[in-house]
């Protein structure tokens, strides 16, 4: 054993290097390249109203997306989160019937979201079940209590100062929701990246057990994130329905999947343990642009959904592609 | 014997017998054989489907696409139909299996190849599919009135009292039973998403025999297609939409592990049927339709944390005392 | 097609003919949006939500775009008029009539409706149950949902037989539930038992008529509604015309339409087609 | 199953098996180094090394599950390639690996034959040839089991035997055993012995792993060492001595590699009373006190393990209290027992000890967080700064903090680990066979590390299944035996005799 104490260095390669040699970084390139051929195929698109119009397409999902990829990280996964918008929607919508005040309706959505977060939570942390299968079951169950309220019914007449929400501008063509997109962005990053909580995120995605036996307090972060989850929802869910101006309970019907997409999209390992929320927001983008870029060119819906698929697929094959010709 | 009377299975056709014996006691005609024959018809694809998907979470993977891949493929088969009438129902049958097949496949490819987790293949593959539909049939149906008739009357005609379509679903049941159960391959299913890093040990392909799950789940998806779009006489591209989550349900009901590796045939194929009578009873029994995806969505939760309460893995018992007390 | 004729006749016209990746009112929010970016002059939407696309269809009119719904219409104020491809009241009881004509000593029907939102099957059936009145032998036992599915349009159809075992009739008022409906009489075994009755396509129902599962049936012309709404779209959008409560709109060929107080005209009475007539019609639509 | 004639007593036999220059590497450790191996025919070789050699990994490489880097293996003279554990199993070679590798939701039978199952009609898999071929070979090595029963209903010492089992269903040639012993009790050792000679007189070659001299003695031929990863050495069982072989093993006398330290205890740190489990452990007691290393030892599954993480907040215990530094605290979970300078270094490193996912200072860092954040906020610099601390103090090999620990070799994930307690300032240190697959080198480099954080102060609890470590280094040893305290022995008392002695419950006596 030699005395004098080997330095180890704190990095093998600079973050800056590091940052351009990631996957944020491909896809920022697509994104760029999507914006660029959209310019040129539509004249139309080059427009800040229109841009302004498309993300719509995107910053409710996103918001979910934001809350998916911790989840998704720490190596769970919620299904039911298009069914929480509903029964949140439901919910405010009730609320309505009794005469609640804007405030108050923004307060039982996201109440509801969080109840509902909850209860998942409380499945797959308390009983110990996978949280894929109990979210396709709530994903059911919070759908269906929807219809058990609504039936065929639907709830409309909301406040006008609640149209705000999903209809306002914060000035010129910066819509409420973009801006609110744009803020939990950073609150997640933040979250994610620079604090305790998002280090133990990483650490029960990599290995749980290590983790609980490093002291994290699994089960309590895995509860948080459900929680997180069900309040994205719920905030989404207040978005939309004041988007929308009433509630149904098909509202939000499937987007559990275009969600989970865009944070796959978004370079989160599905299996858990890594992503980020830089790419999260670069796979919004993309997604957005997309349809919104297809949708100008009049190319019909689902011709466009074979374009996210092969997109979501093509961009996890194609570096595997690439290491195994390399080998 | 024990062992038999306490499995998840018997359990399960307990569950499903006081389910009949409830609804009976409030509408007797529920369980008259004809009505029971129509409910098992009914459930007949949920049925086959199940037991693809069930194979396919054996290995730990998960297959989202049997719907789109069911609807791709009956819009396939209606076509040929329309395009050439007087084509035979076997060689269509034949079609339905393999293009199911080479649907299965590319997603066992996708997952085998390039290791690409099971989830984001399929629900990548799901949307292609889908949108592939739309592309070969320009979003237009196939009704009823352009099918011949023998394409839509094969799963209908009766063979001792039974449609064809429920004599299928038996007939996948018992086939895929002989396969779990005496093929290598069956078993090797079991091996591979019990324990992988075992499975390199005996010699086992994983990625392989996850390939081959696939393509097994796809082939009954294919075949499922054709029974749906001729049963219903009708093929447009939502068919069986968000269909794929309730074949997930019924495995998982029928307690088959997400994690792989555990779980029979049976208990999917009575998972299938317990949500199938669900489904079929809700109108008889005059509950309104809006009350169906809640019950479902509770019967799921409730399966499954019963399941988990009954699948708790029984812990190494190092003190004698407390051994002696277990196995008394 | 229809539109596509009227298009032809005014020469100057293009349509755009789209449609959202889902079937649902988000799906068609972002179709509305591009189109609305593409500065078109006139949107006709069918709606799968009456409420849901005002906003968005209230934008595209400040956006000076001329809206108009047809067929599954949209909230009053989320459109300048809304086609409809017959008058309510008139769909209502006629659906009810068919039933009655082969039910001379009353009995039971049973209604199979397709989504629990569809705006348009919603007001028939309540323009139905208003004139219930009329025909005291006759009961509407139960109301269901297919979903517009075919799957779960049949099981409902099955269901109700089981359920009511004297039921004389099915009303279903969407082309799908129909279609579904006379199947399942046929498989049950209840030709003769039960009549299929409602809306649907000649083209469709062809083989339901020759096999007794439906004695009558009735709808309106789809491709006229196509080009009625193209007309009307025309109109109002070079403002030859404009929406208000009372007006009279004309529509090329299909005559003109007249605006109740809620701002919707009716386009032309349902026609029914049975034996005596389906062959005339099943190759043309 | 055909008998290859013995022919001892021809006088060079042919070898038949031949390992030459095979090496194989692993992130950051050079597993096997050009190593040699020969098998003949009729004859037993024992292959010896201390933990981490490489004797499983050549294993490994004969059987086909890992290719080696470079070398060749020829078998017969003829020299062969495998790809999958089936291509060894063809070319008649058959294992019982180290670690058990079945399937709990099979039969007994179907885990024996999974992969070369007997087929019939249709070629489906004849299930009553296969279990009553199952159960000849069960009863030809006396194990008490029914074909049929699911593997999932087995404890662990009938799931070995099943795997010993396995490895017989093949008609196989060449037989490996890694530590077939390990998990066995002593009449089932006895039956084993039976068995390797029935093979031995069948003339097949037989390679033996095993860490008890004993038993090597008493069965092998011909011995084989390796050291970290190189082979140091083989010949005639009759040619050497325990001695030599220790000497080969470990390169030098075993004495030296234990720091030589001075024993005075402090206060007392820990104390734990009537603490006790519904199924794993009962009335325990013991009592620790600063600079003080407490010794565990016991066979594997005595419940030491159990035992240590039960005080660590894993699992609950039913009964009983744990004093720090005299008072009593409610440990709920690991984050309490941290909270209460408890911490535990875990015998699985891979699965508890280390996230392996994690960047080196990030693992370190993992429980100290509160540390190196303000309110809860990361601060990168101060997390490096601590990483840097203690991964130096220990002397940790790595190319940068950022690299993540799955890129390290065993002994320096040890290190990490270690690090990461120490970075807590804890009180008391749990460490669960702390040496367990770490090279020579790093292992003399934790025993000096552990002296002194003794020194220090620090209470140590060190659980190990190596009587040399544990006589070595320890001040007091508490054995275990069946979840319960066998015995407390002071360092005077202590002699491998004496620690077996209690550890298999034979005699209370010295
Ligand atoms: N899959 C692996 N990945 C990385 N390193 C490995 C792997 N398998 C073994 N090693 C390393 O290779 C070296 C040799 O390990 P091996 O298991 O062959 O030792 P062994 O001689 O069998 O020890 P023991 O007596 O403890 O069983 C060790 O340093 C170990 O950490
Ligand atoms: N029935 C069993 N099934 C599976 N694994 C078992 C079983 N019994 C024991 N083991 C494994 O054997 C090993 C030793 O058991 P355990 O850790 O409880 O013993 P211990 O007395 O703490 O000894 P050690 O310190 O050597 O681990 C552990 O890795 C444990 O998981
Ligand atoms: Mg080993
Ligand atoms: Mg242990």
């Amino acid at each position: 054993m030699n005395d004098t104490a080997r330095h180890i260095p704190d990095r093998l390669q600079s973050p800056a290097l590091k940052a351009f040699k990631s996957w944020e970084t491909l896809l920022l390139a697509v994104a760029i390249a999507i914006f660029v051929t959209n310019s040129f195929l539509s004249p139309y698109f080059l427009n800040a109203w229109n841009l302004s119009d498309a993300t719509f397409n995107f910053t409710e999902k996103a918001m979910i997306a934001f809350a998916m990829a911790l989840l998704i990280i720490a190596g769970e996964i919620d299904l039911s989160v298009a069914s929480i918008i509903a029964l949140a929607s439901t919910a405010m919508g009730a609320a309505l019937q009794l005469d609640v005040g804007t405030w108050g309706l923004v307060a039982v959505g996201l109440g509801t979201g969080v109840l509902c977060g909850a209860f998942n939570g409380l499945m797959v942390t308390g009983l110990g079940l996978p949280s894929i299968v109990v979210t396709i079951g709530t994903m059911s169950l919070f759908r269906g209590i929807s219809y058990i309220v609504l039936g065929d019914q639907g709830f409309r007449g909301y406040p006008s100062e609640f149209s705000f929400f999903g209809q306002g501008y914060v000035w010129w063509v910066i819509s409420f929701e973009f801006v609110l997109f744009a803020g939990l962005a950073v609150l997640y990053y933040i979250l994610l990246h620079r604090t305790n909580f998002g280090r133990a995120v990483y650490a029960i995605g990599n290995n749980p057990t290590g983790a609980l036996f490093s002291g994290i307090r699994v089960a309590r972060v895995r509860f948080i994130l459900f929680l997180l989850t069900g309040l994205m929802a719920g905030v989404a869910a207040v978005c939309l329905t004041s988007r929308l101006g009433s509630t149904r309970p098909t509202i939000a019907l499937g987007w559990e999947l275009e969600v989970v997409t865009m944070v796959v999209l978004g370079g989160v390992n599905i299996l858990g343990g890594s992503g980020s929320i830089p790419g999260v927001v670069i796979a919004a983008f993309v997604m957005g642009l997309v349809t919104f870029g297809l949708g100008l060119l009049n190319v019909p819906g689902i011709v466009m959904s074979i374009f996210i698929g092969c997109l979501l697929i093509g961009v996890i094959a194609l570096p595997r592609l690439w290491a195994m010709r390399r080998t | 014997m024990i062992r038999y009377l306490k499995s998840r299975e018997a359990l399960l056709v307990g569950v499903i017998l006081a389910l009949i014996a409830l609804i009976a006691s409030r509408f007797p005609a529920f369980i008259l054989p004809s009505n029971l024959v129509n409910v098992f018809t009914d459930t007949s694809p949920l049925i086959i489907l199940a037991v693809g998907q069930a194979i396919v979470i054996l290995t730990r993977c998960i297959d989202l696409s049997v719907a789109a891949n069911l609807a791709l493929t009956g819009m396939v088969c209606a076509m040929l139909n329309v395009a050439y009438p007087g084509l035979p129902i076997p060689f269509i049958i034949a079609v339905a299996l393999m293009l199911g097949a080479v649907l299965g496949a590319i997603n066992g490819i996708l997952v085998w190849k390039l290791t690409i987790p099971p989830i984001v293949v399929t629900l990548g593959t799901l949307t292609i599919y889908r949108g592939i539909i739309f592309v070969i049939s320009d979003g237009a149906w196939v009704n009823a009135h352009e099918m011949s008739a023998a394409f839509t009357g094969f799963p209908r005609a009766e063979i001792l009292g039974l449609p064809v379509l429920a004599w299928l679903a038996i007939l996948t049941a018992a086939t895929f039973f002989v396969v779990i159960a005496r093929t290598p391959l069956g078993r090797a299913f079991y091996a591979v998403g019990g324990n992988p890093h075992a499975a390199v040990y005996a010699g086992l392909n994983v990625g392989k025999t996850q390939f081959w799950a696939f393509v097994l789940s796809g082939t009954l998806a294919g075949l499922t297609g054709y029974l749906w779009v001729a049963r219903y006489s009708v093929a447009y591209v939502d068919i069986a939409k968000g269909f794929e989550l309730e074949v997930v349900a019924a495995c998982v009901i029928g307690g088959i592990a997400i994690a792989g590796g555990a779980g029979t045939i049976m208990g999917a194929i009575l998972g299938a049927i317990f949500l199938g009578i669900i489904k079929n009873a809700l109108p008889v029994v005059g509950i309104s339709p809006f009350w169906q995806l809640a019950i479902s969505g509770a019967a799921i939760v409730i399966a499954v944390a019963f399941n988990a309460r009954a699948g708790r893995a029984k812990g190494r018992i190092i003190l004698k005392r407390a051994e002696a007390e277990a196995q008394a | 097609e229809g539109a596509e004729e009227a298009a032809a006749e005014l020469g100057n016209v293009e349509i755009i003919y789209t449609g959202p990746t889902s079937t649902t009112a988000e799906g068609q929010i972002e179709v509305i949006n591009s189109l609305i970016a593409q500065g078109v002059d006139a949107i006709a939407v069918s709606a799968n939500d009456p409420d849901a696309l005002v906003p968005v269809l209230q934008r595209a009119m400040q956006r000076g775009i001329t809206v108009i719904s047809w067929d599954s219409g949209v909230a009053e104020e989320g459109r300048m008029l809304h086609l409809a491809p017959s008058s309510d009241a008139l769909i209502g009881r006629t659906i009810i009539q068919l039933a009655a004509d082969h039910l001379p000593d009353g009995g039971q029907v049973a209604v199979l409706s397709a989504t629990a939102t569809s705006t348009n099957q919603n007001t028939w059936i309540a323009e139905m149950n208003a004139v219930m009145g009329d025909y005291p032998d006759i009961e509407v036992v139960a109301t269901v949902y297919g979903d517009d599915l075919a799957d779960r349009s049949y099981r409902e159809a099955v269901g109700l037989m089981q359920t009511y075992p004297d039921l004389d009739a099915i009303i279903a008022p969407t082309s799908v539930g129909i279609v579904a409906a006379a199947q399942a009489v046929v498989d049950q075994d209840m030709v003769g038992q039960v009549n299929v009755t409602g809306l649907g396509l000649p083209s469709e129902m062809a083989g339901a008529i020759e096999s007794g599962a439906s004695q009558s049936f009735a709808i309106w012309n789809p491709i006229d509604l196509g080009y009625a709404a193209a007309m009307l779209s025309y109109n109002l959008a070079t403002e030859a015309a404009t929406a208000e409560a009372g007006a009279t709109i004309p529509m090329g060929r299909m005559g003109d339409l007249e605006l109740d107080d809620s701002t919707t005209g009716a386009m032309a009475n349902p026609f029914t087609y049975d034996a005596s007539n389906i062959e005339q019609f099943r190759e043309i639509f | 199953m055909q008998n290859l004639a013995p022919q001892m007593d021809a006088a060079p036999i042919a070898p038949l098996l031949e390992l030459s220059g095979i090496t194989k590497t692993f992130p950051g450790v050079k597993a096997l180094n050009n190593v040699s191996l020969e098998l003949f025919p009729g004859q037993v070789t024992a292959l010896i090394g201390e933990n981490g050699a490489g004797k499983s990994t050549i294993v490994k490489v004969l059987t086909g599950i890992y290719r080696a880097d470079g070398g060749t293996i020829s078998v017969d003279g003829e020299q062969v390639a495998f790809t999958s554990a089936d291509d060894a199993g063809a070319a008649g070679i058959t294992a019982i690996h180290q670690e058990t590798v079945l399937f709990d939701e099979l039969s007994v039978a179907e885990n024996i034959f999974i992969g070369h199952a007997p087929r019939g009609r249709f070629g489906l898999i004849d299930t009553a040839q296969m279990n009553t071929r199952a159960q000849e070979i069960l009863d030809r090595i006396d194990a008490p089991l029914s074909a049929t029963t699911p593997l999932k209903d087995l404890g662990i010492a009938n799931k070995h035997l099943v795997a010993i089992a396995r490895a017989l269903s093949v008609d196989a040639r060449v037989v490996i055993m890694d530590e077939p012993t390990a998990a066995l009790s002593q009449k089932e050792i006895e039956e084993l012995y039976d068995l390797v000679e029935r093979l031995k007189s069948e003339g097949r070659a037989i390679l033996f792993i095993s860490h008890k001299f004993d038993e090597v003695f008493r069965i092998a031929d011909r011995y084989a060492v390796f050291r970290d990863g190189e082979h140091v050495g083989a010949g005639l069982m009759s040619d050497v001595t325990e001695g030599d072989l220790v000497q080969l093993m470990v390169g030098r006398a075993v004495d030296q590699i234990f720091p030589s330290r001075t024993h005075s205890a402090g206060a007392e740190v820990l104390r734990i009373e009537g603490y006790a489990h519904p199924t794993e452990f009962d009335n325990i007691n013991l009592t620790l006190k600063a600079g003080e290393i407490l010794g565990f030892y016991g066979l594997v599954g005595a419940g030491r393990s159990e035992l240590m993480q039960a005080i660590f907040g894993i699992t609950r215990p039913s009964a009983g209290t744990v004093y720090v530094e005299g008072e009593a605290c409610t440990i709920r979970s690991p984050a309490d027992a941290i909270a209460n300078g408890i911490v535990y270094v875990p015998e699985d490193r891979g699965k508890q000890g280390a996230v392996l996912g994690l960047p080196i200072f990030q693992n370190v860092t993992l429980p100290s967080l509160a540390q190196t954040s303000r309110s809860g906020f990361l601060k990168l610099a101060a997390e490096f700064a601590l990483a840097r601390e203690y991964t130096e103090r220990l002397e940790l090999r790595a190319a940068a903090l950022d690299q993540d620990v799955g890129n390290l070799s065993g002994g320096n994930q040890q290190k990490v680990v270690i690090a990461k307690w120490l970075a807590t300032k804890p009180r008391v240190i749990i460490l669960d066979e702390p040496t367990k697959g770490i090279d020579i080198g790093s292992k003399a480099a934790v025993h000096a590390f552990m002296a002194e954080l003794a020194a220090d102060g620090l209470a140590v609890i060190m659980v190990s299944s190596e009587i040399p470590e544990i006589l070595g280094m320890s001040d007091r040893v508490i054995v275990m035996r069946e979840g319960l305290i066998a015995a407390e022995l002071r360092r005077d008392e202590l002699s491998p005799e004496t620690l077996v002695r209690h550890a298999a419950g034979i005699g209370g006596q010295a």
